[in-house]
């Protein structure tokens, strides 16, 4: 939560302020998250946890303040340098959103050929391996809607990897699923954290999973970061009397 | 019917076929007008604010204005502008633009009913706005477009006969002339009002068809 | 409503208004730049019927090929708009004697580039002809070699000025009068001189009258009364003449000669 | 254009497409309605009949009915219709077809439930039609029957191809006197887009007003209008 | 569950069946119920309960079988016949179903005025009486929309009197209230039986109300009513075997 930049710093929200309408949900909000750590937000609902990815993927504005990616500024900005910026951050939902017209495989390849101008055969070759890696190397020409809700959201996963992003971002990425499919997902995921060193934002309520893979978890309230610090730290020894009740409620 | 003459219909028939090619030739034309040009309307309205409120605006007053109106104001408009045009190509020009303001809702219609989510996706992925509308949205909002713009080309085809007010020769023209040269009213105009239900009602059981399959 | 029936001049009588149904056409029936009726058609009705002993006209604009069919039913009473009174026409109608001789001629863009001086020029030079919709123009053209399909059909002299005006068509064939009437304003375009047009080797005179319905046999006759006495005295040469005729459009033909051609 | 032309054409043209869209709008309401009830019939054959009559007004265009009300009429029947009655008939006629449609849809959209109780309390099928199951659905035909009437406007125009002399007659007139075509034509058009304007207006306080009457407040549905 | 008919007996079915395609719901049917009593149907979920309620009410037709009602043949019968008939019936739905058009008043008065012919004040006086009955004086120009539940089903039940009918149907009164508002529908019920002679035949879950107000309950099974008798014989002493099994599962 330092407000002096660090040099390994990949994120840094500085001042930023978020309203609808009359509702403030992000309220002069600082945080920063080195290269490489693995970052959890937690929680209570409507807490300004998804605004905040939503802000870094520039699906919306903030009102105020300053977001930098990577040295680079995402707000205030042109739309040119927000396009740049962008191509380092991916993002996996909690609707999986694919592309009901596309193949697994195209899903996967269309963003590389068209964004980064890869080579059709490099973008396959890639976008196999990481269908490969998320368990799905037998579904290239199948469409998404005959795969089951975990099978699409490794797909996603592995849509997002495809760009290599130097940040992915994980809203809720199992909370729309059926309870027997979490495990796939989520396997896949520490896989993921294990073996690369790609920086993870991720919002979750599987406080297990967190626990896991985070380097750091930031609890959320009311739009500010009220605490933050290892997962051993909060899980076991929260400071905060909110998080402590949170934590109560959801393990 | 007292005085109904076949010889009539007979002496009607080749103009008849001649008018008919000219009614089709302005539904194909004036189709893949409104289809192209209703497009870039349905583009403005998501468009920011300084393109979407024209395009609004003009698209509000072309479908709230008869065709009719239009076509004259063309007709006689488009020449004190320096363009030449022939009847026809004027009444296609007119009536593919009047259509494509119905043409445009449609295609509104179809976009908004692809969810939000593809739209954010498409932005996580960076991909270009001309990718995210041609890859992404418009061919899963075509299901649902292709019955609609089916129904306004059965329409368009109904109000092709206003064409005849500028002189164009279709259908309808073609029935006047020949009224006006052998005084025979009855045989021209029911050969014609025969031929749009003959056309028009296989039409739309096609696109009715085509909605059940396509819409679920 | 039922189409009446009886004697129609006793029920003009008596409604004290006869409907008149004109084209809105310059110089016959048309309403001027205040938006008042006028035209030789409209004050000649006004003259006639008024000593026929009906007092009001009430014009009825509508588009040319419409008023033989509205007069049929009933729309009007009876029809004036600078008609040619020829053989498909008497079948339909009763005309009156016509009250003026008429040639054609045709509005063409100013000076006349392509020299287009009668139906035979148009055909010679491969021009674009337009008239109107129901015009005897039409089967003069077809007789002068014009195939049908290639005459651009407009509903009035004025779209056909601004067709020529704009290129879309190289002539546009009216009466002499309403050619002339129509390029007044016109910077672009002018009227030919006016010409007989040929049908089967025969120079055309054409005669224009009032139209009436079949029924209406005695009504026509009452008209033709009035109408021979105002030739005769000159009255109706001075009715017209502000109208743009000169003497040279009075005639002495009757409807009778004129339906035989 | 002079003030003649304005007081003697374009604003009596203005009151007979006024005139016009009223007739045309209550003839087309009344085949709506009758029509559209007719296809909920239980009897097979008034279903059929109602139905034969949707497809064949749907299937013509207006403005050749127009001509065939007019000119073949008298002929074939031996009666004439003034122009302005052909017309208010062939709007009327293909219009309502349209209208009938919607009539329809907003039937069938409230819940069955709704009859069945009617019959629990011993209504008879015509008193259901009127007291329970109409009012219900008019409020849900509001939106569709505005922009089916915004398209009746736009058709009243097809009368000055008879020679009425409505608002688009009247600019022809108007520009025959004056050969000033712009002038006019830009006019007509403003004036058609006022009537619509108002019309769409009327038709959303209609909507409101018999939305509460079922105890709907509208307002977050937002009204359907003709967008 | 006599065949041949008694002098008091209002409502009886013989031999009826009714299938919808394959499925066949009620299978040769007969039963019949007494002027004044008050019977309970009870059976598992898609034994033919409300299938029964439906063909009394002509909302339905058997496929085969005779229905009487008051002597009034129902099926098969002519629709002026049936229409008399059904003027005796009256049906209080699970749904409420009132008409939405209509203020609470309305809603009671509508029928008597327009089937009965009665006199508008005659009507509202007795709707008057009914919401009084039922616990509603102050709502009689409320629409309903405006009402809980709880209320709308009391209003329901007020409408289905006001036709003075000889026979009221109740098909699981209380089955789409909220808990707490369940009692006050069932207090109003309890009342008319106590207090009236009405005929009531009534599809219920709630036993300890069946067991109230009954004088007889039908146990049904797959289309047939596999044993009746007092609610006491019935919950006390249970003769077969699939009765005891559904009262272990509901009680
Ligand atoms: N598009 C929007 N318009 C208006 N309000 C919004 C919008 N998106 C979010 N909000 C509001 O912002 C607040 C924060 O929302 P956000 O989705 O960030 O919460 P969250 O922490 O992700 O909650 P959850 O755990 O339920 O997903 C909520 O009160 C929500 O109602
Ligand atoms: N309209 C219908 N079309 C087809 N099947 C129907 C219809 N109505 C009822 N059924 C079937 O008839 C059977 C009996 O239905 P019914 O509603 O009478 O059962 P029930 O005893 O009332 O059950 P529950 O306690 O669940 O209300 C069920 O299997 C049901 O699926
Ligand atoms: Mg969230
Ligand atoms: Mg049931």
């Amino acid at each position: 939560m330092s407000a002096d930049p660090t040099p390994n710093e990949l994120i840094r929200f500085d001042n930023v302020t978020k309203r609808f309408g009359d509702n403030t949900v992000l309220d002069n909000l600082c945080f920063s998250v080195q290269t490489g750590k693995h970052v959890t937000l937690i929680g209570p609902s409507g807490s300004g946890k998804t605004t905040i990815l939503r802000l870094l993927m520039t699906l919306m504005k903030p009102d105020e303040g300053v977001i930098r990616v990577n040295g680079g500024q995402l707000f205030p900005a042109g739309e040119k340098e927000v396009r740049e910026v962008r191509k380092n951050i991916g993002m996996v939902f909690q609707q999986f959103n694919l592309f009901p017209n596309m193949n697994v495989l195209r899903n996967v390849t269309e963003a590389p050929m068209r964004v980064l101008g890869m080579p059709k055969d490099e973008a396959a070759e890639r976008a196999k391996g990481l269908l490969d890696l998320v368990g799905l190397s037998d579904k290239h020409d199948v469409k998404p809607t005959q795969l089951s809700g975990g099978q699409q959201q490794r797909v996603a996963i592995a849509r997002a990897l495809a760009m290599r992003p130097q940040v992915l971002l994980l809203d809720e990425v199992t909370s729309a699923l059926d309870p027997e499919l979490v495990a796939g997902v989520l396997d896949v995921l520490r896989d993921i954290a294990r073996t690369t060193d790609i920086t993870m934002l991720c919002v979750t309520h599987e406080m297990n999973f967190a626990r896991d893979i985070s380097d750091d978890v930031l609890m959320f309230d009311a739009g500010r970061v009220i605490e933050s610090g290892s997962p051993e730290k909060i899980f076991n020894d929260p400071e905060h009397e909110r998080t402590r009740e949170f934590l109560g409620a959801v393990l | 019917m007292n005085n109904w003459d076949w010889s009539a219909v007979t002496d009607f028939m080749p103009t008849f076929w001649d008018g008919l090619l000219v009614t089709l030739q302005v539904l194909v034309l004036g189709s893949l007008l409104s289809f192209s040009l209703g497009l870039v309307w349905a583009i403005g309205y998501r468009g920011p604010r300084w393109v979407r409120w024209p395009v609004n605006l003009v698209t509000e007053f072309i479908r709230n204005t008869p065709l009719l109106v239009q076509l004259f104001f063309f007709f006689f408009v488009l020449p004190e502008w320096g363009v030449q045009a022939s009847a026809l190509t004027t009444g296609t020009l007119a009536i593919g633009l009047h259509y494509s303001t119905y043409t445009a809702q449609v295609y509104r219609a179809g976009i908004d009913a692809v969810p939000a989510g593809q739209w954010e996706a498409a932005t996580a992925l960076s991909l270009p706005a001309s990718r995210t509308w041609f890859a992404v949205i418009l061919p899963q909002a075509i299901r649902r477009i292709v019955p609609a713009l089916g129904n306004y080309v059965i329409s368009m085809l109904k109000d092709t006969p206003l064409l005849m007010a500028i002189g164009v020769l279709e259908m309808l023209q073609q029935a006047r002339l020949a009224s006006a040269q052998s005084f025979q009213y009855a045989e021209p105009l029911t050969v014609v009002g025969i031929a749009f239900i003959l056309i028009a009602y296989p039409a739309s059981l096609l696109m009715r068809a085509l909605e059940r399959r396509l819409v679920r | 409503s039922k189409v009446p029936s009886g004697d129609t001049l006793a029920r003009l009588k008596s409604q004290g208004t006869v409907r008149l149904g004109i084209a809105g056409e310059a110089p016959y029936g048309y309403i001027d730049e205040q938006g008042a009726f006028t035209g030789e058609a409209v004050e000649l009705a006004k003259v006639i019927f008024k000593r026929l002993g009906v007092p009001k006209v009430q014009p009825s604009p509508t588009d040319f090929s419409s008023l033989i069919p509205g007069l049929q039913s009933q729309q009007f009473d009876v029809v004036s708009a600078g008609m040619y009174i020829n053989k498909e026409r008497c079948a339909q109608v009763l005309f009156a004697d016509p009250e003026y001789q008429m040639l054609d001629s045709f509005i063409v863009r100013k000076g006349n580039p392509k020299k287009l001086n009668s139906y035979q020029d148009v055909v010679e030079a491969k021009a674009k002809i337009a008239t109107g919709a129901g015009y005897a123009e039409i089967d003069y053209a077809v007789a002068a070699g014009i195939p049908r399909k290639e005459i651009a059909i407009f509903q009035d002299p004025v779209a056909g000025l601004n067709a020529v005006e704009s290129g879309r068509v190289d002539v546009f064939a009216g009466t002499a009068l309403t050619s002339r009437g129509v390029v007044k304003k016109s910077t672009k375009a002018e009227a030919t001189k006016p010409f007989a047009p040929v049908v089967d080797g025969r120079k055309k005179v054409d005669g224009g009258g009032f139209a009436f319905r079949l029924g209406d046999a005695e009504l026509r006759d009452a008209f033709n009364v009035e109408i021979h006495k105002m030739k005769k005295s000159g009255e109706l040469f001075r009715i017209l003449q502000p109208f743009g005729f000169t003497k040279a459009e009075m005639t002495t033909m009757t409807a009778e000669e004129l339906c035989d051609v | 254009m002079t003030a003649g032309l304005w007081t003697h054409w374009i604003i009596p043209g203005i009151w007979i497409t006024i005139q016009l869209t009223v007739y045309s709008a209550a003839l087309a309401a009344v085949v709506a309605f009758g029509i559209g009830i007719a296809r909920t019939h239980h009897s097979r054959v008034v279903r059929f009949l109602a139905a034969f009559y949707t497809e064949v007004f749907r299937g013509t265009s207006a403005l050749v009915l127009m001509f065939w009300l007019f000119f073949v009429m008298p002929g074939l029947f031996g009666w004439a219709l003034v122009p302005m009655w052909a017309a208010v008939l062939a709007l009327g006629l293909s219009y309502g077809a349209y209208g009938a449609e919607v009539v329809r849809g907003a039937l069938n959209s409230v819940t069955p439930a709704q009859r069945e109780a009617g019959v629990a309390l011993s209504f008879t099928p015509w008193q259901r039609m009127r007291l329970i199951l109409l009012p219900q659905a008019v409020p849900e035909m509001i939106p569709p029957f505005n922009n089916l009437l915004i398209e009746l406007l736009k058709g009243t125009a097809l009368v000055s191809l008879l020679g009425v002399a409505d608002t688009s007659f009247s600019a022809y007139l108007v520009r025959l006197a004056t050969q000033e075509s712009v002038e006019i034509y830009s006019v007509t058009l403003v004036i058609y887009f006022v009537i619509a304007f108002v019309l769409t207006r009327g038709m959303r306080v209609l909507e409101r007003k018999t939305k509460a009457g079922i105890g709907i407040t509208a307002g977050a549905a937002g009204a359907g209008g003709t967008r």
